[in-house]
């Protein structure tokens, strides 16, 4: 008799649950008055949340600073923050981000896996999808609605290369975690690579959340490789493989992807193994004003990036700069929003200078960074 | 409207998710925890077919099936020999295996770059694009999945899989070759979750590995032991329930950066409050 | 005609032989008394001889025919054999009738799985289940019967399989004198109709009563066998059963 | 000549962490009888709780980490009192414990994330300056070495008290009957605290270990615990000493495994030779 009963309170609770959060979700007042509701769509749990909360952070740093100053038209902005998990679960999100908040406008998808999972619904319902960490080629022209400011993956790959055959290293190896990201990247540079005459001696990979490198590390030194391109998500596990490199006494010339060394928690923790290293990043000028103040600002609050390089973190604050203005010009109109961000020329902001392309990509110009006793360089 | 809609899409698939584990979990007494593995099987070979070769969704469906039904039958036929925990180990391994070759087996699976760009269904012209087609569509293969598990319980091949469920050893003494029982049963729950693997592709158009691991898997069991083993009722309402929860906990006030956190705190205190005061579930009737 | 019989059957746990070359025979038509002290292998023996435990030595040969050297739980059906257990072993949140059901329906697996139950199933259940009195309690988990109610479900389970020899272990045990009655009465119907009863007891006057022949066993060989009446006056059987 | 022993070395350090999660969830499931898979989750408060007491505080190292271990055990003995201890009591299966276990692992893993962040966070204050020696040819670090002696000295030790000791005989005596053991008078349930209370302060060591050797974050337990269940298994599921042969077997098979395949295949492999051994030698290979 007690599984009756159990029942039913089992189905009160979902019937009123779902009445109650139905009524008071969809019953909100029309987009004009109140504050503009703009949707956020990061992975805040599992592994990938390492690098989702340094990316929320930046974004409701830039909130509050834009609320502080007046916000936007006079109206205060409001981001809704949904988890999408660094997969599928970013459909969810999106979708309840527009049904029930009604937004016209969500910054994200930071994982290419969410933005390839919640464009099909964004575009649908013409809700703007800004990416500022989505780095799939296969995310370039997908929607007249989903624009990027993080750049595609092949481009500093294929500089990487040609770097590499211009200082004349012809055996590198390569070690790629298989995330998203690190796999386009790896592919990018291969191609590359082999094009251009290199010898790729040694390709090694490793599942994310992995701690212990040192067999492939081996297996890389026992190819003793002229270079050794080190492509991971994070810079956590990047410091890893630099580190057990130096544990098993493998000394070459390292290249990272995705601005790793940047990470100042790796410059003030290995300085020395890092030594020479060179890296591509977007021309990402510490010193220029609104990179510097970005950048002080954000260590004040958060201390450190966490794991996070920090280019992510700029192009994450920029994208709340970037809504913020195309609202002002163009009011809240995304068919008309759309047309203004292909159209955004030489904007400036935390990453430097933006131009996006017709197909929704950011143009970026990169620059060779190099390490020399701790302190970040630009290669000649 | 379109949000409550999306939510019984997926409450639709995980039903269906549930009922086919059901029928190894509740029925057969077998601790099988690599469930998400032949819904990411049934979801892969439904994308690749509709991308690659832009067949009709349901044929792709039944090829779908019948290829993680093969596979299945492989990796049954192993564990069919364990029993006890050593069957929910050994089924943990097998869910990672085949996680990790859909992680890696890029030149097949596009590795974690996934699948994008799978297409809605469509049947003799009729496309199920907007979501409420899709979703009659899901609740009619539900209700077929349904069917199909009513029929197979109610048999008398049903009430053997109870008692194997109850002593093995004594009913194989009565004649019945208990490891075909196991591995038939093993299959067609299998063949069931491609099912659930073909919508779910078509329907979020996307897949990637990170959908389809040991974690999904924990998931799933937990459905069917929160609704109530042994119980159809209860896997659809145990699905219900635990796909609603944390959409509703979207809007519980948790602040924004431990939201995500908090969630996993109450969905790990349920299944330990449960396991202390109803072990058999809302409405099962076999406890575990 | 013999149904079944071993020849020098051996079964050892390590070096301890609990079945030590056993011959023994189970005629068609006729009730076998297996008697012997605790741990004198009679448990042993039924469980080698239905496939529960592997043979070490010897053979068995089933309807004089038939010898193996491996018996497989699931081949002893085949061969009409069938058993219940010292400790009870029911399905146990199964219904009572659920627990007759399951051994009458179809063994191989597609069969199994488009079979809906006929009259012809229901009716065998029912009329079992009504000799051993239990038909009231058909619905009930076989889990909320009381022991002696359980034992005669066991019964009653071995009867409806129709077999040709069954091993009864301890079938007696629990059971108040009314329900004696009854399963006294079952075992000589099966007898009569030419099946070979084997009967696991340690109630010597049951064995007095129903027993047509018996074998005695101690620590794993016979001892004696022959008629009840003779083989329990013979000094060496009260001698095991008293000890030395 | 200095590649074969670099990897010889490489297995030899990941075997000494596995021994440790190995040891620990032998003691605890040969007395309790179930798959606790909150277990992992105490080897991540172990690190957390060494990275907070000496990394944000400051502590002088060795204090630190015995206020680790003694956190680990304290938190183990809190759970098995308030939720395996009633589950016992009302004769719960091995399963509805694996079902609570895992909520354990849930909670903790969430409550670690919230508290310390999801961030990957290294223990060394200061990393680069470590001595390195080379056996060989082969380099081990010098806190390498560390967890190498600590691993087997706690090996000793536990040997030591369970052979000799009475309380050794006790925990022995439980693991083999629980019921007879309380007939003869030994109280299974302090014992049972006792042990878990060992395994939880053992599960801390090697959640520091794993801390020093590599880093931590908040999913490190299951991931540790799946390995650990493997290396048991291999050895002899229950048996102590058995699960250290288990643990450098497995380290050996998947360094190895990453030398002929590459490194992503370095779980698939690791359940691949769970598979093989549950198939071939279920027993493992020096059963209790």
């Amino acid at each position: 008799m007690t599984g009756k009963i159990w029942t039913w309170i089992a189905v009160a609770i979902v019937v009123i649950g779902g009445g109650w959060w139905l009524l008071s979700g969809s019953s909100a007042p029309k987009a004009e008055a109140g504050p503009i509701k703009v949707g956020f769509i990061g992975p805040l749990t599992g592994d990938a949340a390492s690098y989702g909360i340094p990316f929320q952070n930046a974004v409701k740093m830039a909130t509050d600073e834009i609320n502080a100053s007046g916000g936007i038209n006079g109206r205060q902005l409001q981001i809704i923050y949904e988890d999408g998990k660094c997969g599928t679960a970013a459909a969810s999100a999106a979708q309840k981000l527009i049904s029930i908040d009604h937004v016209q406008i969500i910054i994200g998808g930071f994982c290419s896996g969410e933005s390839l999972a919640a464009e099909p619904i964004t575009t649908a319902n013409k809700v703007i999808l800004f990416s500022p960490g989505s780095s799939s080629p296969k995310l370039t022209g997908i929607s007249k609605y989903f624009d990027r400011n993080y750049p595609s993956d092949s481009l500093p790959a294929i500089k990487i290369a040609q770097l590499m055959t211009q200082k004349g290293l012809k055996n590198v190896g390569v070690i790629t975690e298989t995330s998203d990201a690190a796999v386009a990247l790896r592919q990018a540079f291969v191609d590359e690579f082999q094009k251009l005459g290199g010898n790729l001696i040694a390709d090694e990979s490793f599942t994310t959340g992995t701690t212990d490198f040192r067999s492939a590390l081996t297996k890389i030194k026992s190819a003793n490789p002229d270079a050794v391109y080190v492509i991971g998500q994070t810079p956590a596990s990047d410091e890893l493989i630099i580190k057990q490199m130096d544990d098993i006494g493998l000394k070459t010339q390292l290249f990272g992807g995705f601005e790793l060394f940047g990470g100042e928690k790796m410059l003030q923790d290995i300085p020395n193994l890092l030594e020479g290293a060179i890296y591509m990043e977007p021309s990402l000028d510490e010193t220029a004003t609104t990179t510097k103040s970005f950048i002080d600002k954000y260590t004040a609050q958060y201390k450190t990036f966490g794991g996070l390089p920090t280019i992510y973190a700029a192009t994450s604050y920029d994208a709340v700069y970037i809504i913020k203005d195309m609202i002002e010009q163009y009011g809240m109109n995304t068919d008309v929003i759309a047309q203004g961000l292909r159209q955004l020329k030489d904007w400036h902001g935390a990453e430097g200078t933006l131009t996006i392309d017709q197909n929704g990509d950011p143009q970026f110009q990169y620059a060779v960074r190099v390490i020399h006793n701790g302190k970040v360089e630009n290669l000649k | 409207m379109e949000y409550l809609i999306h939510i019984a899409i997926l409450v639709s698939i995980y039903s269906i998710l549930g009922l086919s584990l059901n029928l190894v979990v509740g029925e057969a007494g077998l601790l099988s925890v690599t469930h998400a593995a032949f819904y990411g099987i049934g979801a892969y070979a439904t994308a690749l077919l509709l991308t690659e070769s832009g067949m009709n969704f349901f044929l792709a469906m039944l090829i779908g099936m019948v290829i993680t039904g093969a596979i299945a039958l492989l990796i049954g036929a192993v564990l069919s020999r364990f029993d006890g925990d050593f069957y929910a180990l050994g089924s943990l391994g097998f869910n990672v295996i085949v996680f990790s070759i859909l992680l890696n087996w890029q030149s097949l699976t596009n590795g974690p770059l996934g699948i994008p760009g799978i297409a809605r269904p469509s049947l003799f012209g009729f496309s199920f694009e907007s979501n409420t087609s899709f979703l009659t569509l899901s609740l009619v293969l539900l209700a077929l999945v349904w069917g199909i598990c009513t029929l197979i319980t109610r048999s008398s091949f049903g009430r053997v899989l109870h008692a194997i469920r109850e002593d093995e050893q004594a009913i194989q003494v009565f004649g019945y070759t208990t490891t075909y029982y196991k591995l038939v049963i093993f299959v067609l729950s299998a063949m069931l979750a491609a099912v659930a693997g073909a919508l779910f592709a078509s329907y979020i158009t996307f897949i990637d590995p990170s959908s389809f691991t040991v974690n999904e898997s924990i998931f799933m069991l937990s459905i069917i032991i929160l609704g109530g083993l042994a119980s159809h009722r209860g896997a659809v309402l145990g699905a219900a329930f635990l796909i609603i929860l944390p959409e509703a906990l979207r809007f519980a006030g948790f602040p924004t950066d431990v939201a995500a956190q908090m969630r996993q705190v109450t969905y790990g205190a349920i299944l330990i409050l449960l396991m202390l005061y109803r072990p058999q579930g809302l409405l099962g009737e076999y406890r575990l | 005609m013999s149904l079944l019989e071993t020849k020098k059957l051996v079964k050892k746990f390590g070096g301890v032989r609990a079945v030590d070359h056993v011959d023994v025979r189970f005629e068609a038509g006729m009730l076998t008394g297996l008697i012997g002290p605790n741990g004198s292998g009679k448990t042993t023996l039924i469980n080698t001889l239905t496939g529960l435990l592997p043979m070490d030595g010897g053979t068995v040969v089933v309807s004089d025919n038939v010898a193996l050297h491996a018996v497989r739980p699931t081949s002893i059906a085949t061969y009409g054999l069938t058993r219940t257990f010292q400790s009870v072993r029911l399905f146990e949140q199964m219904s009572v009738l659920d627990n007759l059901l399951v051994v009458l329906t179809e063994r191989n697996v597609w069969g199994a799985l488009f079979e809906r139950h006929g009259k012809y199933h229901l009716d065998t259940a029912e009329d079992i289940l009504k000799k051993v009195g239990l038909w009231e309690k058909h619905h009930e988990l076989a889990g909320t019967l009381s022991y002696g109610q359980r034992k005669l479900l066991e019964i009653a389970r071995a009867v409806s399989m129709r077999a040709r020899v069954y091993f009864f272990d301890e079938p007696f045990a629990g059971l108040f004198p009314e329900m004696r009655k009854v399963v006294s009465a079952i075992l000589h119907e099966l007898r009569e109709n030419g099946a070979a009863v084997v009967l696991v007891e340690h109630d010597m006057d049951l064995i007095r009563s129903l027993a047509d022949y018996c074998y005695v066993l101690d620590s794993g060989t016979v001892i004696a066998e022959g008629a009840p009446e003779a083989v329990l006056k013979q000094a060496n059987v009260i001698d095991a059963y008293l000890g030395k | 000549m200095d590649i074969v022993s670099q990897i010889a070395l490489n297995a030899v350090i990941a075997g000494a962490i596995y021994s440790l999660v190995t040891l620990g969830f032998n003691l605890i499931y040969g007395t309790a009888r179930f798959f606790d898979l909150g277990y992992g989750a105490l080897a991540a408060t172990g690190g957390y709780a060494a990275f907070y007491f000496y990394t944000q505080l400051g502590l002088p190292l060795l204090l630190a980490l015995a206020l680790a271990i003694l956190v680990a055990s304290a938190l183990g003995l809190l759970i098995e009192k308030t939720i395996y201890r009633p589950l016992r009591a009302r004769k719960a299966s091995g399963t509805i414990l694996l079902v609570a276990s895992l909520g354990v692992l849930t909670v903790i893993q969430a409550v670690i994330a919230i508290i310390f962040s999801s961030q990957f966070q290294t223990l060394s204050r200061d990393v680069a300056a470590e001595k390195v020696y080379t056996i060989l040819g082969g380099a081990i670090t010098q806190t390498q070495v560390l967890i190498l002696v600590t691993a087997l000295v706690i090996m000793l030790a536990l040997a030591l008290l369970l052979k000799y000791t009475l309380f050794g005989k006790a925990v022995r005596a439980v693991s083999d009957d629980d019921e007879v053991a309380s007939i003869v008078g030994i109280n299974t349930e302090k014992v049972m605290g006792a042990v878990f209370a060992i395994g939880s302060a053992i599960a801390g060591v090697a959640g520091v270990a794993a801390a020093f050797d590599t880093g931590i974050q908040p999913t490190m337990g299951l991931s540790l615990l799946l390995k650990g269940v493997i290396a048991a298994i291999i050895g002899g599921i229950g048996n102590v000493y058995g699960g250290i042969i288990g643990a450098f077997f497995l380290a050996i098979v998947e360094n190895l495994g990453a030398w002929q395949f590459s490194g992503e295949w370095k779980d698939a492999v690791a359940f691949a030779v769970l598979i093989l051994f549950l198939l071939f030698r279920p027993q493992g290979v020096w059963p209790k």
